[in-house]
């Protein structure tokens, strides 16, 4: 185990595997002398060489189509976005593309993808620098979803993503990069998508949390405990596998459930999240599952206002004591 | 060109050409439906690319992209079989005339989305690049396709990192029911090439020769390293854009006019005055395309539907890596 | 009173609203001579000359741009998605400008602006001419969004879309271009947003459905009526705002829901609506609300496929009995 | 250049500079936060623009677009208290650095996605054009945004429309972190107008002078309904892309080169040698704007926080057409 920054352990993850197979190269904006803004691809192109990890212009439709290309012909691309929020200018290559070359083809074709990058508020970026867009992917089939929230998460979620066959979106959180944590040394340390992480062991009322998220959720968590409702929190890991058992596991017990994450509430995946539990847990639940996420306007540059728009600990204490009705 | 490529150019635009007159009228039939783009006019810049391209090199194409598929080795009856989507098609029916696609013979697709394929011809040379091969790739695309920010993004990158692609954009002089010009600000889309600093060439895309001249030019100075090549081929589209067409946008007069300079009819000529195919052999060779797409015909008309048990298959690979 | 097609009650629409206010164009892919792929557009270029009905390059991310810059200056434009699968190689345009500028303007901008076009099953189009697309528009926020499923209802809600000051979502489908009804000839009909519409009493069980989907929820009611269950189909009309009011008034009285869309159901707006329902319906629901939406894959070509993968009568009509535990 | 115009694109490119400088000084101080790209040694450019526009006129600007707004009227004040997230802010805090915006002054927006204003700045020429009035729009953008497909698109667009509408581009020689000739086909970005069939024009971006015979010619082209032109303003930015940046990528001495190109000084000089302002009046000048921007860092200081109240305001227009 070595302890290291969520940044370091993706870094270090992308080498490793570089290192184990040369189908593998990176590519994106400002990745390579920069390291990229973030720093998740520092000192990679000493190593690899421009080769392996090319600087591409500011054309990230271009370079996603390049990347499906090139992994339908044998390579491994993982493809860098310094902001998850310019998946916009890329959405056809990913959604209609990417997503769906495999299905179209009957089969008949292979798109070993990973796309990465980091969303999410914690620099003042504004609106078109601080959204989430995980729901896209889930939403249209093709993709499998990863949203690591912690150091170790990143390492092991992204080894399997590399290593997948499949187009991946990999969900970092700008917030999280300088988080640090003990992180195996083992270069095939990997955490298969679908198997959801139980953060914390509570009775009371199960709350479901991702990415910057869970952090909160813990800190509501111990909150709560104090005043006698221990819940558990639970982190999805991968949206797409989604792990149902785990979170139906848990409501069995506790009877009631919080979702919460940052994206947007409306059409976010917290409903997807709660409607299955619905679905398959209606006998459970002693209260409706409350949902949290972004209110519905533009992420704002005001620090004040964005922390009225972002879920904090005490919007997730509250919701908690809500569905337990205290 | 040499005899043995001028009978393979020939005998790739007839296939072509029939495939797609049967398509037609399989369509007219109630046999076939959903979105069907006839190329036939435009068969020589197909046959002409496919005949230099080897089996290990790579093409992208679009949603007019039967001829690109046939000239890159597709076989007529798994081809007619997806337009009809039966299981044996080229992608189990799953893709149906827009998204023919042969990964393992280089034909890494057509595309429903104007231009979507373009940068995929990029990947699949970068790829050449970086394993270090002689394979080079090719990207089809229409005059519509080159007014796309995809084309100039994938164009640039092609040119900064010297990928052996080639980028033939086939002219037709329409996209869709609007004429070029009136959406295209260069009278020549190979002027756009300067853009990128790499060769811009116009050709006559019914000519067979010319054609040839320009496509080795291309593929030699992809193997050298030097990088892409743009090639504007003028051609014309006989048909209506999609099958039912109502072809408001041009006169007959315009079309009979482009029907006089149909490749087929010039390439029989040509090889009839040099005494490459006599009447007689090339009546055979119709005759023999003919019972090819007759025979493609029927093995789609008698291949099953998919199972509809199966419709989740697929969507993701699924074992390891 | 005039009986038109629900192609031809878009474009009189259109036409009136050109007539009435200069500041109306509309700007697309081949929607001048031809009229459009579906005739929406049909003779208007005639009537309004090529200044006022503009044909434009395949470019929609650059005449959605276009777009926006005109209706930021006084204009009020009507741009065309031929299938409105083409949104993604515009999305930045309408998801980061479109729908977040005047938010992040402060308010000091205003953007009249409807994108409209069709989405769906019914011309054997395949994977990228045959999605669903609502969801993108109702998750991030900016937009309002409409998807009519009847003539009448794509009369009045266009002219409400095109008099409304904001970006709106105008989905139409497909299938549904040649299907008539009595449409009104007053000038000014206009339907508001976010009024669903009950298209079918019942006391039984509420089915939720959207466009194609209501006649087919209809279809399924008649059956289920022969079976003793009386179905009350509600038809939101517009996604956002969503009329909740409407919804749980039926709930309240048949304490069951079905919701049912085209768009695939993971991470669609069945998702949201369950979701409200499930929060605001909790105590009057006697059975989970179940979702049906087309299945996790690509639209197939194969009509086989197609008809497996897009709820049909029969799904509606078990999912019905199913929350009526029969 | 008449002496009127001339002291208005000193007292500019200085309001620019000074205001940038406060700005950056105040990010260090911690009072200000978020992405912050500061446009220093770039000046000239915007000035001469701003200068020759009127009220009525537009532009679209970008993540680095402190200079346009300013240079279209934007007051320091409000435009400080923007920086810093105030409600008295050109957004009300709403959209800070990089979304500054003054639609009634014609300032259509900076924009923080690299090349997303562009085509806005085409539907203000074609809102005009369809308007019936002599108004013109300028978009700005760096050397990076040329290279997105939406630079292809909208050039394209107001080409064939013939919008009257100036495209910038200010090379600036990186974007981000990368040195322009490593991502960019072509060695002058001005060339691709070639690609739309539009004048391309490559000016020293630095020299007000060659700046405002670019711009006039370009205005009245758009105004005689002739469409739009390209220029690209080859210029430089002295401080790192983002204030924090490590500016791994280029030499000291790089910048201090072109620094010796300061658009300001070289302006102060030739109107010394010009006797258009002596030394006292330009050091007059000098302490004018430092007052002018102190008070916007007071105004901007002294502001309030917007009302977390407020926070779902605005998202939708409420009321009448
Ligand atoms: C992104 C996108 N926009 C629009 C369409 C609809 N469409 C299909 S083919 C076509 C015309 C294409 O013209 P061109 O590129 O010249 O090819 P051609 O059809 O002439 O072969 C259009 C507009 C599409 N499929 N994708
Ligand atoms: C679509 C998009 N891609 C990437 C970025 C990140 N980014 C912000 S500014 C910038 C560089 C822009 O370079 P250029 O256009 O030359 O403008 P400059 O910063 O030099 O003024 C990049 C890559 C972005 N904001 N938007
Ligand atoms: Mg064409
Ligand atoms: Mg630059």
């Amino acid at each position: 185990m070595s302890r290291k920054k969520y940044s370091v352990a993706i870094r270090d993850v992308i080498a490793e595997e570089m290192r184990s197979d040369p189908s593998v190269f990176v590519m994106g904006e400002d990745i390579g002398a920069l390291g990229g803004v973030f720093g998740c691809t520092r000192d990679l192109q000493k190593e690899f060489g421009k080769n392996r990890v090319r600087d591409t212009p500011i054309a990230e439709a271009g370079y996603v189509g390049t990347g499906i290309g090139a992994a339908l012909t044998g390579m491994r691309p993982i493809l860098d976005f310094m902001y998850l929020d310019f998946v916009y200018v890329a959405m056809d290559q990913l959604l209609n593309q990417a997503a769906k070359l495999r299905y179209m083809y009957g089969g008949r074709a292979t798109l070993p993808l990973v796309v990465r990058g980091q969303q999410g508020i914690g620099r003042g970026n504004a609106g078109t620098h601080s959204q989430s867009v995980e729901a896209f992917f889930t939403h249209i089939p093709g993709f499998k979803v990863a949203m690591p929230s912690t150091a170790s998460d990143a390492a092991g979620l992204l080894r399997t993503a590399i290593r997948d066959n499949n187009p991946v979106m990999f969900i970092e959180h700008k917030a999280l990069y300088a988080s640090s944590e003990e992180v195996p040394d083992d270069p095939n340390f990997a955490i298969p998508f679908g198997k959801a992480a139980v953060r914390r062991q509570g009775k009371d009322v199960t709350i479901i949390a991702t990415s910057l998220m869970v952090g909160r959720a813990l800190e509501a968590a111990e909150a709560l405990s104090k005043e006698g409702i221990e819940a558990e929190v639970i982190d999805p890991r991968t949206l797409l596998p989604l792990d149902l058992d785990t979170m139906l596991k848990s409501i069995e017990k506790t009877g009631r459930a919080v979702v919460v994450h940052e994206a947007h509430k409306n059409n976010g995946v917290g409903a997807e999240i709660a409607s299955q539990i619905m679905e398959a847990g209606f006998k459970f639940l002693d209260a409706p599952v409350v949902r949290l996420g972004a209110k519905a306007c533009t992420l704002p540059f005001s620090l004040v206002l964005e922390n009225a728009v972002v879920p904090g600990v005490d919007d997730i204490h509250e919701a908690a004591k809500q569905v337990c009705y205290k | 060109m040499d005899k043995q490529t001028i009978l393979q150019v020939y005998e790739t635009m007839l296939t072509i050409r029939k495939f797609e007159e049967k398509a037609l009228h399989l369509f007219e039939e109630n046999k076939l439906r959903g979105s069907v783009h006839l190329s036939i006019g435009q068969e020589a810049v197909a046959a002409v690319v496919g005949a230099y391209l080897r089996d290990k090199d790579y093409i992208t194409s679009t949603h007019r992209g039967h001829g690109h598929a046939i000239a890159k080795g597709a076989r007529p009856d798994k081809a007619m079989a997806e337009l009809m989507g039966r299981e044996t098609g080229y992608c189990g029916g799953r893709g149906g005339s827009m998204h023919i696609a042969d990964v393992e013979k280089g034909n890494l697709g057509a595309n429903a989305i104007v231009g979507g394929g373009i940068p995929h011809a990029n990947g699949a040379a970068l790829s050449a690049q970086l394993r270090g091969t002689d394979q080079v790739a090719v990207s089809f695309f229409g005059d519509g396709a080159a007014n796309e920010g995809i084309f100039h993004e994938t164009l640039n990158i092609a040119s900064i990192w010297k990928l052996p692609v080639i980028f033939i954009c086939e002219n037709n002089q329409y996209g869709m029911t609007t004429a070029v010009d009136s959406v295209t600000s260069v009278k020549d889309i190979a002027v756009r090439a300067a853009g990128y600093d790499m060769p811009g060439e116009v050709v006559d895309g019914n000519d067979v020769f010319a054609m040839e001249k320009a496509v080795k030019k291309a593929i030699k100075r992809a193997q050298d390293g030097e990088g892409p090549t743009l090639i504007e081929a003028k051609t014309y589209r006989w048909k209506g854009h999609w099958t039912g067409d109502p072809e408001v946008y041009r006169t007959r007069d315009e079309v009979e006019e482009w029907k006089t300079k149909c490749p087929i009819k010039r390439l029989e000529k040509h090889m009839q005055d040099k005494k490459i195919l006599s009447l007689e052999q090339i009546e055979a060779t119709h005759t023999k395309i003919d019972k090819l797409i007759d025979e493609a015909e029927e093995f789609a008309l008698s291949s099953p539907d998919p199972d509809p048990a199966t419709v989740l298959d697929n969507v993701y690979y699924e074992g390891d890596k």
